[in-house]
């Protein structure tokens, strides 16, 4: 029964908060709602026993992701009063298409395939039952190959993201320690070899 | 013999050759030498051919000389058949074109064109030759258009003149209307007999007779009738045959020795030499024979009747020419071959005397050639004179001339003629004794007789023609008088066709006529107990009263019958009516498919239509790519959607 | 726990040298001057060239595989990841002028290229929904990132972009669709899956057919297939046109491979349903493709629109489900990616500092100045017409053979029709090179690198080659389906 | 009243259908647009994670865990071109970034 | 001196080999490119000659044969062969070629290598074409040679050349792809591209019909028959005068070939019951496009419409047959009628070349294909006119020039099938006489109508020399086809004996 409760009021606030996410004028306040959609539904996730993901969920995606986004937004100075206009115009047609799109859904994922009697409930794991380490087990085992891969890919991010964004602004000043041991003393100290003064009146 | 029947085309042949690809090199004495030595040297084996053929008996020559083509097993050959006909005509041929050649020298001596002229008039010779000699379908064809061409070129020999040009191609579209008919005719042979030779055609052609085709569905028509009246569109075409006839009187815009050799002596006779050589079939289907009885008859009358009002010497002479043919293609229709083909000799003679005649007249007119402004001639030009009225006696048969007795003959054999249409056929012939002997003597008398109307500069140098004219012109004399006499009893009667001319039994049109002959003096005599001679007198008189008795009396004829006046002098309309109806809707018709069928329907609509449809289809197609990236997303979802309904529903 | 076995390592050789060598590369370049990038250059082709000998060593005479089965080294494995590798060399050197000229001659550029090449041979390799998908990431995001290369093109900024939003969606809706045939079958493994299908068929056909739904459409997307060709000509426009070449490509050898992965080698049971759907999808590719093509000018956005009328052949060759249907598509494949690179090269040759040709004008007058190279241009874009004795011919006849062999003759008649409309717009390009004539100081001027002009050359008359003489590059592609 | 698998697979559906809906009607925000796209991720995982419960098989999960390292890495670089793309255009507006189209 | 088997291939591949050497000596020395190309071509020439020499006219199998493996996956083969219908046309490709080079000696003088080069290559793919006995080796030939073609239009045709040159690529283009669905669908009964193994193929009615409607769309384009027909004025009208002659002389006989080489073995029934469909098209090409021709005004478009008309004999002999021989391949008129076409293609090949020709010199000097801008030629270019008039004769189809001999058999033939095809096939000796001779008194006779007639100059010795040989050629073609027709009959026989057969 708590786990109906749980279930129905995590998911109510789910659906809830990604409508706002797509409806919401200011992107600030839509990335703050997409925080609390991806919170929700790790509760979700801890209902059906995938604790280590969905504490990554909240300590990658709202912890780092997140904020990568918010940064963004409030990098990007954007103009919030121009966001609404045509939200209006299109919002039949995506209500429209959402609700087609979810008739089919629905009605292949109630089907008697996934109801109850297909898929029993599973019996629950065991107290001592980690399921970080039984993920842990396979991810460098069966997966290692896909876990090399993913290694890869963010890699490719970082090389992606840095090749983008960072720039050598001519203005930028910074020291070059090779350049600076090089020095030479002749290269800093010019002698200047003066005659010296007579004062004669 | 062989050799010889070879060398008869190929020296007038090689003749042409050398005047007309080294006429330039070898200079206009060689070549003319060249040309006349080739004609000759055919004249005189032609002679040697027809001595054989004639007097010494020689069997029918009927082989082939090369295989042209095999094909499908019919044999395409080019080969010779030489029998009396042919050695007859190859004589004809020969000795005119020898005369025009002479007469050439003379006549177009100023002509830069001179090598040339030569050359087309010897190859012409060749042509003809083979069209006379040919033993069957293919090389009677291959002559027949070969001399249309040389008509055409000689025709459009002075290519600067616009109405030489036009009446060039105007003759050589009518010639072929009828090869149309004539190739047709050779179709409907080839299919029925599988073969091309005349002898095999012959033999094979009973089976014609009963065999019917469905020309027009649900009406069974004669496979022989079909083909012999194809074949004689064709003949009417070459032969001038009403209403194919129109291009004739136009071809006098070529110099005048080619108007006596193609236009009046041998070219226009291939018709009637076609029709008499296949006579064979044509006896068989009494319709065909028919239908060129009613042509031939219906030429006859209304050509004379234009000549009756026509100016223009060498005109007169050509409308005369198409009278004629109208009386040789009477007697064909009337099964009367041989008379056909001996009036075909006669006129050749005369005819070509006349047209030689008038070509003198012309040349001492320097080159006017309206007859009223003429008279008066004969004392200038004596010897054209009195050859121009041998040639006038002959055309319009005075008892004696070579004309009177092919002339009577036809005449008779038309009034014995069982076949349908003959009786109006004989009616027309009648009345065109009377016609022809108006017209040929009106001419007669505007040039010779009567007031000088020549204007002053021209009759400063009013002259006879020298020697190199008129010798040619005697030559042609001396056959159009008395050949006739000579000839008649053995030609007509003596059975001198019996190997080249079949006539049935039925169409004895040639029998009655023997049955009255029994000397050539007799001949002459008989015709006096009939009406001919004397409509001919009564031409002659009628003429003398109205060109030089009363010339205002012509004046006043002319405008009283104003109707029918303008009927002849329009030459029945026939002219307007192809320039309006054939050749201009033809060319509307062109306009038609090209505008609207080629360049409307299928290029614009269909072909850039479609190319345009694309292409406006792909710039309204591109509008979709509209560049917003929520467009995007939503035709990707759109797919995704009636994918997913098509998987989930379906 | 099972008990864990080491997994064979051989078959992933290449790979490992390859990832190897882009650590190489990256380092490598961190120490080099600008002046001596070409060193970069000369490492990735050497990269490239290790990988081709990596994957001729280990290449096996059957299928064999590993890591659980999630990895698979086969005939068409081997062929397919060599010709991603020979084209990435091709790409990489024509790319190099471009770059130059364009500041954006980096080693980073390289690397994300070699890291895209990496993420194709993992998806040819790839035998479960997770490798693949990784492949297909990994290729996808150094691709966005290529495209955005040029930081100073706003278009190319564009085009990264829009391929990043939607090709995020799709991947989106592929991983849809992989969860739910994981809850169907319980497996992400794509042979246990083939196994496990046909029992589930009878059970819920629906389903499978939902989920199909979603793998057809990331594949289609991936090809760019009508209705998911959205991308592909702003992406090909707005793209530097190095990273067009690439994109023009290489990646449709692996999305070829991850078709016939997915389809073939995991759902060949459902081959009713999912070849319904390409039906639809390859007859809309040509028409859509073929037609809006005729309205471009810009070159660039031309051959993307072409590319979506080959991707309808390409699917025409998998629809009928055949092994001759496979071959025949796999051939048009390389095919189709030997013959686009030829187009590229030209036009990146074309480009000069501060000029970017890109119009089908710019070409205008080429036979003028430069007669063999259009000549080159000119049997490419006979060979993607399809007209003989280029390869293009072979191609297009072995699809229309392999779909005329089911008895779909109408399917190959649109397609030969829906051809000839294609005819038109690469007469077009040949039509501007040969018959247009420009100004005299317009005319197309072009880089005399001599190694460039070589191997386009060769890659040109290639084609040629090929067009005479297919028997040897179709034989490996029967054979990977034999 | 248990829950069922079909009560996960039906919020994950919601969800994939909000962000469906986000991603077509909004042309204004490119930022709105990637977070649909993380609505839409969010969604598949749960599913994932639904069926990796009842089928008691951990590979599921093992594919959450890499979409979300991949989701990572792909937010890494969509907001890098976001950053470029308007350093570019002054806009990461949907409206403004029409230039490619036709 | 070659073994048989090479003697062909040699034959083939010549020009293209030299077509490849002629493009890379390049410009640099446009005389040397033209002495290559001429070299090139009369070796290629003298090299077919014994294709002729040698030739078995016993038999109606196929000689000097070569078969190789080519493509094992298709089974495809390099599979060339000659009888008696391909023969003469690849006499005729390589003597054309020649005349075309020679007439493009001086008047080229834009990029002369690729210019010669071009005809080099589609000299070679024609005579593939004709040999080919794989279908796929045809249809590679068969395309191929359009490319040269497109290019040859298009660099140095007339002001409207690139819609003319692309309608030209696209019209074929169209046409075949059809066809090589059909060719394709025959594989998979087969799975042999063997055209000879398509001749045995056993196809229901349906098939037979879709096929040959396939194959129909494929030659008519090419032949052109109506109303496929419009690409083909267009064509002629902005080629250069040795494209034109290529065009009309071989490229339209191809799709002759093709019916005799596909359609009519290939689907013998759909062709018996469709043969209204061609005999009317063909009859329409006859009268339509004799109309058409009438109202021309420009030479080359006029002469275009022409080679249409003729062209349409060719296919009417091919189909008539079907009516002529009613299921008895002995039949008389039924070989009469394939020669007949067969001889068409040929004499027209030399005619409409001679036509072609005759209008570019004039053209070179003018610069005006406009009838109306000529007049009186004849005054100034007496030799020229000569050998106009001479081709126009023949192009009327007179007796004595090749022009009247298939014309001749052909109409001789049809009477066995109808009366009204026979008549209205006979119309061309009234049509074909009043548009060309209306032309050539317009162009050639006449007073000189204006300064720039007045200018011209008579042809030189170089334009004596290829318009002599035609015209030698076509004269000796009318005076004597046996030849000519000797070396078809077993093939022909072969053929009808092969068609006669239902394949249901």
């Amino acid at each position: 029964m708590i786990e109906a409760f749980i279930f129905y009021l995590f998911a109510s606030l789910t659906v809830a908060s990604a409508t706002t996410v797509v409806t919401v004028r200011n992107p600030i306040h839509a990335a703050l709602f997409l925080v609390l959609t991806f919170f929700t539904s790790a509760v979700i996730w801890m209902t059906l026993e995938a604790e280590f993901l969905a504490i990554i969920l909240v300590l990658v995606y709202v912890g780092a992701v997140m904020v990568l986004f918010l940064f963004v937004v409030m990098m990007l100075d954007i103009n919030i009063a121009r966001m609404r206009e045509g939200f209006v115009q299109y919002l039949p047609l995506g209500i429209g298409v959402a609700l087609v799109m979810l008739a089919l859904m629905l009605s292949v994922v109630t089907g008697d395939i996934f109801s109850s009697e297909a898929m029993l409930e599973p019996i629950p794991k065991a107290a001592d039952y980690s399921n970080t380490k039984a993920l842990g087990g396979v991810l460098y085992t069966e997966y290692v190959f896909a876990f090399e891969i993913a290694a890869v890919i963010l890699l490719v991010a970082i090389v992606a993201a840095i090749s983008l964004t960072m720039r050598k602004r001519p203005k930028t000043k910074y020291q070059s320690p090779p350049d600076q041991i090089k020095v030479r003393k002749a290269d800093r100290l010019r002698i200047v070899k003066m005659r010296s003064s007579n004062f004669e009146p | 013999m062989e050799s010889i029947y070879l060398a008869i085309p190929l020296t007038s042949l090689l003749g042409a050759i050398i005047a007309g690809f080294f006429g330039k090199q070898i200079g206009r004495e060689a070549a003319h030498w060249a040309a006349i030595l080739g004609v000759g040297a055919s004249f005189v084996l032609s002679l040697v051919v027809l001595k054989d053929v004639a007097f010494d008996g020689a069997a029918v020559y009927n082989q082939s000389v090369y295989t042209w083509m095999v094909s499908d097993g019919i044999h395409f050959e080019i080969g010779f058949l030489i029998d009396s006909l042919s050695a007859l005509m190859m004589v004809v041929v020969t000795s005119v074109s020898l005369t025009v050649h002479i007469y050439t020298i003379g006549y177009m001596q100023d002509d830069p064109g001179y090598q040339r002229f030569f050359s087309y008039i010897s190859l012409f010779t060749f042509s003809m030759l083979m069209l006379v000699m040919s033993n069957n379908f293919l090389q009677l064809f291959f002559g027949w258009e070969a001399v249309g061409l040389v008509s055409y070129l000689l025709i459009g020999f002075w290519y600067t003149r616009e109405t030489a040009i036009y009446a060039n191609l105007k003759a050589f579209m009518v010639n072929r209307v009828g090869d149309f008919g004539f190739l047709m005719g050779i179709a409907v042979l080839v299919a029925y007999t599988g073969s091309l030779d005349y002898i095999e055609v012959f033999d094979r052609s009973d089976k014609m007779a009963s065999a019917t085709i469905q020309v027009i569905p649900g009406l069974d028509w004669s496979v022989i009738t079909l083909a012999c009246i194809l074949l004689f569109i064709g003949a009417m075409g070459k032969s001038a045959q009403v209403p194919l006839h129109v291009w004739l009187p136009d071809s006098m815009e070529g110099p005048t020795p080619i108007s006596a050799l193609i236009h009046a002596a041998t070219m226009v006779t291939a018709g009637i030499f076609m029709v008499a050589r296949m006579s064979p079939l044509f006896e068989q289907s009494e319709t065909a024979l028919s239908v060129v009885l009613v042509i031939g008859a219906t030429t006859a009358i209304l050509m004379g009747l234009i000549g009756i009002v026509q100016n223009d010497i060498k005109r007169v002479v050509a409308y005369s020419t198409l009278s004629q043919l109208g009386y040789m293609t009477v007697a064909l229709g009337a099964s009367a071959y041989s008379a056909a083909i001996f009036h075909l000799m006669t006129h050749a003679f005369f005819k070509a005397l006349l047209f030689l005649a008038a070509g003198s007249v012309i040349i001492a007119m320097h080159h006017e050639q309206d007859i009223r402004k003429m008279g008066g001639l004969k004392k200038y030009m004596p010897i054209t004179y009195w050859v121009s009225l041998v040639g006038s006696l002959a055309l319009i048969g005075f008892p004696g001339t070579s004309g009177y007795f092919s002339k009577d003959a036809i005449l008779v054999a038309t009034q014995n003629s069982n076949i349908p249409g003959s009786g109006y056929a004989y009616l027309m012939l009648l009345i065109g004794v009377f016609v022809t002997a108006l017209y040929t003597f009106r001419m007669f008398f505007l040039v010779f007789h009567g007031e000088e109307r020549i204007d002053e500069s021209t009759r400063a140098h009013l002259h006879e023609t020298p020697p190199v004219v008129t010798i040619p012109l005697i030559l042609l004399a001396i056959p159009s008088a008395i050949i006739g006499w000579i000839t008649i009893g053995p030609v007509l009667f003596g059975g001198y066709f019996e190997d080249a001319i079949i006539v049935f039994k039925e169409h004895g049109a040639m029998a009655a006529v023997a049955e009255t002959f029994h000397s050539s003096f007799n001949f002459v005599l008989h015709g006096f107990r009939g009406l001919p001679v004397y409509l001919a007198a009564a031409g002659v008189i009628v003429a003398w009263v109205f060109y030089l008795k009363k010339p205002s009396l012509a004046v006043t004829v002319k405008e009283k019958s104003g109707f029918l006046y303008r009927l002849l002098e329009q030459k029945y309309y026939f002219d307007r009516f192809n320039e309006i109806v054939f050749a201009a809707t033809a060319r509307g018709v062109g306009h038609v498919f090209w505008r609207i069928g080629d360049a409307l329907v299928i290029d614009g609509l269909v072909v850039n239509g479609s190319a345009r449809l694309v292409g406006w289809f792909s710039g309204v197609i591109r509008q979709v790519q509209t560049g917003y990236l929520n467009h995007y997303a939503f035709v990707m979802i759109t797919g995704l959607i009636l994918l997913l309904g098509w998987a989930v529903l379906a | 726990m099972s008990e864990f076995i080491q997994p064979n390592l051989l078959p992933a050789l290449p790979e490992i040298v390859m990832l190897a060598m882009i650590c190489l590369v990256l380092v490598v370049d961190l120490f080099l001057p600008q002046e001596k990038r070409g060193f970069t250059l000369l490492l990735s082709v050497a990269t490239l060239v290790l990988t081709i000998i990596a994957i001729v060593a280990v290449a096996p005479s059957d299928s064999i595989s590993s890591f659980g089965g999630s990895f698979v080294l086969d005939q068409m494995a081997v062929v397919l990841k060599i010709a991603t590798c020979g084209l990435s060399i091709l790409v990489f050197i024509y790319s190099r002028d471009y770059l130059i000229d364009h500041d954006i001659y980096k080693g980073e550029y390289y690397v994300l290229g070699l890291c895209a090449t990496l993420g194709m041979m993992i998806m040819i390799s790839g035998h479960s929904f997770l490798l693949i998908y990784l492949g297909l990431e990994l290729l996808s995001l150094s691709l966005y990132a290529m495209i955005a290369f040029n930081r100073n093109s706003a278009i190319a900024s564009e085009a990264a972009m829009k391929y990043f939003v939607l090709g995020a969606m799709a991947s989106g809706l592929l991983l849809y669709g992989i969860s739910i045939f994981y809850g169907i079958t319980g497996t992400l493994n794509i042979e246990q899956l083939a196994g496990v299908v046909p029992q589930t068929m009878k059970e819920n056909p629906v389903a499978l057919s939902f989920a199909l739904t979603f793998i057809v459409v990331g594949i289609s997307f991936k090809l760019g297939a009508v209705p998911f060709h959205m991308w592909v000509p702003d992406i090909y426009q707005g793209a530097p046109t190095s990273v067009t070449l690439f994109i023009g490509t290489v990646p449709k050898i692996a999305g070829f491979a991850m078709a016939i992965r997915l389809l073939v080698d995991g759902l060949s049971d459902l081959q009713a349903e999912w070849s319904q759907m390409l039906i639809v999808l390859a007859v809309a590719s040509l028409a859509i493709g073929n037609i809006i093509a005729i309205a471009q000018t810009n070159f660039k956005r031309l051959l993307a629109y072409s590319t979506i009328s080959h991707i309808g052949f390409i699917l025409l060759g998998i629809l009928p489900g055949t092994d001759t249907g496979f071959a025949a598509a796999m051939f048009y494949t390389i095919v189709y990616a030997i013959t686009s690179s030829v187009a590229f090269g030209v036009l990146l040759l074309l480009n000069r500092k501060g000029f970017e040709a890109e119009n089908i004008n710019d070409l205008s007058g080429l036979n003028e100045s430069n007669p063999w190279i259009a000549a080159l241009l000119a049997i490419a874009m006979l060979s993607m017409a399809g007209v003989p004795p280029t390869v293009g011919f072979y191609a297009k006849l072995s699809v229309l053979q392999a779909v005329i062999q089911v008895d779909m003759v109408w399917l190959a008649v649109i397609a030969v029709l829906f051809t000839v409309i294609g005819l038109f717009y690469y007469l077009r390009v040949i039509k501007v090179m040969y018959f247009d004539k420009p100004e005299p100081d317009q005319l197309p001027t072009i880089k005399q690198s001599l190694d460039v002009k070589i191997l386009l050359s060769a890659n040109g008359l290639s084609l040629i080659g090929l067009g005479i003489f297919p028997s040897a590059l179709m034989g490996y592609c029967i054979l990977a389906f034999s | 009243m248990s829950i069922e698998l079909s009560h996960y697979l039906i919020l994950a559906a919601i969800l994939f259908s909000i962000s469906i809906a986000g991603i077509v009607i909004n042309r204004k925000n490119i930022i709105i647009l990637l977070m649909s796209i993380e609505v839409m991720l969010l969604s598949v995982n749960l599913n994932f994670i639904a069926f990796s419960h009842y089928l008691n098989d951990l590979a599921g999960q093992v594919f959450v865990f890499f979409i979300l390292t991949v989701a990572a890495a792909e937010a890494a670089i969509g907001l890098a071109i976001l950053v470029v793309l308007f350093r570019n255009k002054g806009s990461i507006s949907v409206e403004d970034i029409t230039e490619l189209r036709g | 001196m070659f073994a048989d088997g090479l003697l062909l291939s040699l034959v083939i591949w010549t020009p293209i080999l030299g077509g490849a050497l002629v493009l890379f000596a390049g410009d640099r020395e446009p005389s040397g490119a033209r002495k290559i190309a001429l070299a090139v071509s009369i070796a290629t020439f003298v090299l077919s000659i014994p294709l002729y020499t040698q030739f078995n006219t016993d038999t109606h199998l196929l000689q000097f044969v070569e078969r190789n493996s080519w493509i094992p996956a298709f089974n495809i083969e390099y599979f060339i062969g000659i009888d008696g219908i391909s023969m003469p046309l690849i006499l005729l490709t390589s003597f054309t070629t020649i005349i075309v080079i020679i007439s493009s000696w001086e008047v080229i003088q834009y990029r002369v290598s690729q210019y010669m080069a071009a005809f080099l290559f589609m000299e070679g793919f024609m005579i593939g074409t004709f040999s080919a006995l794989d279908s796929i080796l045809f249809f590679m030939f068969f395309e191929a040679m359009l490319v040269p073609m497109f290019l040859v239009i298009g660099i140095w045709g007339g002001a409207n050349r690139i819609y003319a040159t692309i309608k030209f690529f696209l019209y074929t283009f169209i046409g075949s792809v059809l066809m090589l669905v059909a060719l394709i669908y025959m594989y998979s009964k087969t799975g042999s591209f063997s055209i000879l193994d398509f001749h045995l193929l056993r196809l229901t009615m349906t098939e037979q019909i879709l096929i040959f409607l396939a194959f129909l769309v494929a030659f008519a384009v090419k032949v052109p028959m109506w109303p496929v027909h419009t690409w083909l004025p267009d064509a002629h009208v902005e080629a250069p005068t040795g494209g034109s002659v290529i065009l009309a002389a071989i490229m339209l006989k191809v799709g002759g070939y093709g019916f005799l080489r596909f359609s009519l073995p290939i689907t013998p029934d759909a062709s018996a019951e469709l043969d209204w469909l061609i005999i009317t098209m063909s009859l329409t090409a006859v009268v339509y496009i004799g109309f058409v021709a009438l109202v021309q005004r420009d030479m080359k478009k006029l002469i275009a419409y022409s080679s249409i008309a003729h062209m349409g004999f060719v296919t009417l002999g091919f189909f008539i047959v079907f009516r002529i021989m009613d299921g008895d391949s002995s039949a008389t008129g039924s070989a009469l009628a394939l020669e007949g076409g067969m001889v068409q293609m040929i004499s027209h090949g030399f005619i409409s070349a001679a036509m072609f020709l005759c209008v570019g010199v004039i053209y070179d000097r003018m610069h005006s294909r406009e009838i109306a801008d000529y007049g009186g030629v004849v005054n100034t270019m007496p030799v020229f006119a000569a050998f106009m008039v001479f081709f126009a004769m023949a192009n009327a189809g007179l007796p004595g020039t090749s022009g009247f001999v298939g014309e001749f058999m052909v109409i001789l033939a049809s009477f066995r099938a109808s009366f009204w095809i026979a008549f209205l096939a006979a119309t061309i000796l009234i049509l074909g006489a009043a548009y060309t001779l209306w032309m050539i008194k317009r162009v050639i006779f006449g007073e000189i109508a204006n300064d720039n007639v007045r200018a011209l100059t008579d042809i030189n010795n170089r334009e004596i020399l290829y318009l002599g040989i035609l015209a030698v050629a076509i004269l000796a073609l009318g005076l004597w086809p046996y030849p000519l027709v000797e070396v078809m009959h077993p093939t022909i026989e072969n053929l009808l004996n092969h068609i006669s057969q239902s394949k249901l």
